[in-house]
């Protein structure tokens, strides 16, 4: 079980989470600005997940996608550059935390609108499909999300036309304030699935190999053609939801206990109980994570803000898409 | 490649639009129809019938009542490669729409740093005129053509409806296409000096010394009937066809009037806030003193569309309002 | 059973059809304009459910609604002269056929928006709620407006606040041209129901009877608090989905097969077979809707048109709200 | 009656809409506040926060992230007879719900023959400047101000944010309200004075005799600056809060203009379509015989709104590009 994951997933999750610290401390000394939704304590869903995707494989995500762009592949350094705002980010600094895009590594964006990336995912698949590809994309949102109508209507029609999306639905249990209960009259999210013949599993999103596990099946699945499936992955962010926000609506004692669960923690305890892993293998991958963040947080610095001359471009396209 | 013949034919706006369509078709596996009823009921205004069976069900792709999900799954399709045609029935629905034609299609492309392209025509039905009463009649091509990142076309002739998809399907860009309702059973012979319609430039329908009248759409004919009747009172109007709303081709509405030194806009939009607004504004930056009177509106009334034929009537532009607005301009030096 | 409903569900159901039929002629001779939606083949819902409610109660309805509302009690004089465009109509002809309006019988609108009533419908039974009134509040829409977002988080909303709202869904079979199946993944409609935790009856929309029934039971739990509930009401449209189908998406056989179902035919069966109709009375409520008919008629032709000068009269209201 | 002290307060803007709230719903027990976080979370903008202690869940009443469903819910609430106060989070958010405000609250009173009324508000937050990048820094008031049934406030003041809200919810009409979110932090001291806000009339918030800069929302304090900097120029610059976007005050526009002669609007809009469009042109067609120089307009650069900092100030406008702008204005007679 741990050897389908092993050190390689401890190690993005250790990424992930450096580096999100690090944006802590840059948020509060201004290098990063605008909206700033952290993914501490989801790391396993991500490093999970990805693992099960090929490189044609697509991504589509949300504000809160700092975690899937990193395990993707999508390099620490532009990821950071882009909050820096400077033009050596993803997105030359137009997009900032909430929009990565890097379609060299298929990951359609970061998007800023609850909901609104799931009609995207469904077009990729649509596009896939239609073409002949065997590509399947991987859709990220929150639970929040499922209240909104454009959930259902993509869930409905990935459903009708059989198109290889794997939505997966990170439940962390509130939507900035709003906790499941007050959200949803049916808080089963399988249910939601169900009602349109969409195979769903609720998985244990702070359990990294049951991440894994469930997208390996998942991915089959899609990829073989049997049409789109969900994963609820049940999951906490320990952080409050952004940075503006003073986390008034749940309590304290939640928080620790679902620290106690803390993924990274959790699957370095597993590995080490395997014997996968020694304190000196540890301390490695953690400095290879802080040596990354290190080496992106000089490479944003000693980035270059876009000329305001070339702020206009790409309104329109350049050229003629291929 | 292409079915058509190469020879001047008339045919019906509704026929030039699934000309367009078939000929898109034959000539790229990439592009295909998608919306509400495009397919076994052959369109809600027929555009699209007989196109399934000659496509079949993949490329004539019926949708579910999902405005949303559906146009966005036309911005994904078209960011993966393939050059969708989205049919919205109409401008009234596409408010269902919108969040994902701003906040993604029109947005993607320049936040994304040039690296995702959104190459997707989305085509509907705009205006009033049928008592369709007010949920059914909202002209609304203003709104999109305030989107940077949108292109916005408003095919006024037949001869525009059949030509206009091709050029909008190789724009890497996202491109609205309005169609007024009133236009479908129109009939124009075409010509096939067309066949590269040019979506960048607005055209003159009729030239004119004494004033320009600016339209699009269905207001086009609108003014041409009003430019005729204008001719008995001594008076040339040049009908400018903006055939482009975004960008608009603001050299050519300069221009004609920087020669007729007036302009009364014919917009079918209420008048607060219309496209018409923006021709004036235009105008007055660019043409100041150009002007030797103010630039006239007519725009329909300010109340949502009621059903009854001689409310509907009276709430909408006609000749008889553009001919006033005409000779208040015309008159209107002192 | 018969005599729950009796001849007061087949008097309602005689004049929606007659209504209709007469409209067909109107139409074809151009004194109703626009878009015209008939509900010939679904009387048996209208006059159904309608029987259930209490004068207080509230009904939101769709662009096929002229059933709706006659069976609600809105005159059909003042219906057909909407429907002339003339002043003397529910909404002074501005709405026309898809827009009916009758506050007195708290009739909130024919809507053109696919879905767009559903949420209208949750806001009124808040009101109701809020304001502690018992009232319930009936919702109609088409099997077609499930796939529009606004169907989801309108029945969340009302399920997550258990507010007193029947949502009766008439399955015809078709959105326009479009076969359920072509347009749900899974067409069991009370699957998506119970996604949201609301009870569901898939109901016979045929049989006048087994509406009013389920209706009843509707009504009961609603009034009661128990929060929302959902009715699926199996029907089917005799026409063409408005006056400019062709119809060409089913088969004769299918709609003759279906018309063998005639809910009028039905009905009027049933209370034969219970020996609760003889033949003058059936022809004295054939001719009753003749009458009402001939009446509307007359009445509509003699409206008048509304002056110009009014037009823009409510576009924003004259005196302030209660 | 109301918790307000009759007497001069500083208070920041965030605190007028709060106190502003408070007051409506201890007068009257049909008033409630809806919308996304506005409970346990004190809302998004922390305008609502301690409301939920104080008047509990029903009344503070937090809804899904459903905004077309929790809108046209107001909308019902409305019509039977509630007092809503519904938030949508930003005006980015409002594209999901416009269909639901468009064809709904705008509509059906008029399209019922008066016969309903909704007496709603919604209140949203709108504009750029704080670096959230393109989807969430749109400025789309304009497009509510387009259409016939709504009214449509942009409160730039704190005393605007404190009293505009009384009259909005008395109205019977459904309101839309524009908070800008730069504005929250805002501090001002406010009187009684303007307990009474008249949410029918632009506001004068300087006099000027040279030029007429007209704004609104966060734009009034941008005109605001450059007025200033234009004595050291000799200029007088008046500045003309608009307060009310539809129905628009176009008295006091015109009326302004025909003192000073010149007008520079100023509109966080994109240009193209953009309010200031409408205020050009109204003065062209009601003062064009008045204008000693082309109506100006500054607008925000035709582009989605980039998160660079540097980026996105140099697409807003700003007091440079207003002073620019007044210049030329004023120097335009030749
Ligand atoms: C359509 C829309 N409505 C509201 C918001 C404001 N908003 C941003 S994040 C968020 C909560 C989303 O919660 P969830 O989907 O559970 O994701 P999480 O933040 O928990 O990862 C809200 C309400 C938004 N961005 N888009
Ligand atoms: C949002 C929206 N999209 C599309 C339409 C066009 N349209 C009108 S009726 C209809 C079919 C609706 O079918 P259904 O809900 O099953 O109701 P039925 O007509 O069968 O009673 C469509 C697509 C519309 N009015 N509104
Ligand atoms: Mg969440
Ligand atoms: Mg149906």
């Amino acid at each position: 079980m741990t050897g389908a994951t092993g050190t390689d997933a401890l190690r993005t999750m250790l990424l992930i989470r450096t580096f999100e610290e690090r944006c802590v401390e840059l948020y509060s000394a201004a290098k990063i600005r605008g909206f700033l939704h952290l993914y501490i304590g989801e790391e396993a869903v991500a490093a999970g997940i990805m693992p099960a995707l090929e490189p044609t494989d697509r991504v589509v995500s949300t504000y809160r996608e700092h975690g899937h762009a990193l395990a993707r592949g999508v390099p620490a350094r532009a990821v950071l550059a882009e909050m820096f705002g400077k033009v050596e980010g993803v997105c030359r600094g137009r997009g900032g935390s909430m929009h990565l895009f890097d379609v060299a590594h298929r990951f359609y964006g970061g998007n800023a609108i609850v909901g609104g990336g799931l009609p995207i995912a469904v077009g990729l698949a649509l596009a896939d499909r239609m073409a002949g590809r065997d590509h399947v994309t991987a859709c990220f949102f929150g639970e929040g999300a499922i209240a909104e109508g454009e959930f259902h209507e993509s869930l409905n029609l990935a459903a009708l036309w059989r198109l290889p999306v794997i939505f997966c639905c990170e439940n962390n249990l509130y939507a900035m304030g709003t906790a499941l209960a007050r959200s949803e009259s049916e808080v089963n999210l399988t249910m939601k699935a169900a009602s349109y013949e969409v195979p769903a599993w609720s998985v244990d999103g702070m359990d990294v190999d049951a991440v894994a596990d469930a997208a390996r099946r998942a991915v089959l699945s899609v990829r073989a053609g049997d049409g789109p499936c969900f994963l609820e992955l049940r999951t906490y962010r320990f952080r409050a939801h952004s940075m503006y926000d003073p986390d008034l609506y749940r309590t304290r004692e939640e928080i620790a206990r679902w620290r106690e669960r803390d993924p990274i923690d959790a699957y370095t305890q597993v590995l080490r109980d395997a014997g996968a892993l020694d304190d000196e293998t540890l301390d490695g991958l953690r400095e290879e994570a802080r040596d990354a963040v290190d080496d992106a947080v000089a490479f944003a610095e000693a980035g270059t803000p876009e000329p305001v001359e070339e702020m206009a471009r790409f309104v329109y396209a350049e050229e003629a898409a291929p | 490649m292409s079915t058509t013949e190469p020879t001047a034919r008339t045919m019906s706006y509704r026929e030039a639009l699934r000309e367009a369509i078939r000929d898109a078709m034959q000539a790229d596996e990439r592009v295909f129809l998608m919306g509400e009823d495009v397919g076994a009921y052959g369109g809600s205004f027929g555009v699209s019938r007989g196109l399934l069976d000659e496509f079949g069900p993949e490329r004539i792709r019926d949708t579910p009542l999902s405005e949303a999900a559906f146009v966005g799954a036309g911005i994904g399709a078209a960011m993966g490669g393939m050059r969708p045609i989205v049919e919205v029935m109409t401008v009234n629905f596409s408010l269902l729409a919108l969040d994902q034609i701003v906040n993604n299609a029109a947005t993607i492309p320049h936040m994304s740093g040039g690296q995702v392209q959104v190459p997707l025509v989305v085509r509907m039905t705009t205006g009033a005129g049928r008592q369709l009463a007010a949920q059914h009649s909202h002209s609304l091509e203003g709104w999109y053509a305030h989107v940077p990142g949108l292109k916005v076309l408003a095919p006024a002739t037949v001869a525009d409806a059949r030509w206009m998809l091709g050029p909008a399907l190789a724009d890497p860009n996202p491109v609205i296409v309005f169609e007024h309702g009133s236009l479908y059973n129109r009939e124009d012979e075409i010509g096939v000096e067309d066949a590269a319609a040019d979506i960048t430039r607005a055209a003159i329908r009729r030239p004119g010394r004494d004033l320009t009248l600016v339209a699009y759409g269905q207001s086009v004919w609108t003014a041409l009937e009003a430019a005729e009747a204008l001719v008995t009172e001594g008076v040339e109007a040049e009908v400018l066809d903006l055939r482009v709303l975004r960008p608009l081709d603001t050299h050519a509405i300069v221009s004609s009037v920087t020669r007729t030194h007036r302009a009364v806009v014919v917009d079918e939009m209420w008048r607060t806030g219309s496209l018409a607004a923006e021709v004036s504004a235009v105008l007055t930056e660019q043409a100041f003193y150009e002007l030797d009177a103010p630039v006239g509106r007519v725009c329909t009334e300010e109340l949502p569309i009621p059903y009854a034929g001689h409310l509907e009537q009276a709430a909408l532009p006609n000749t008889a309002r553009v001919l006033a607005a005409a000779r208040e301009a015309v008159g209107g030096d002192g």
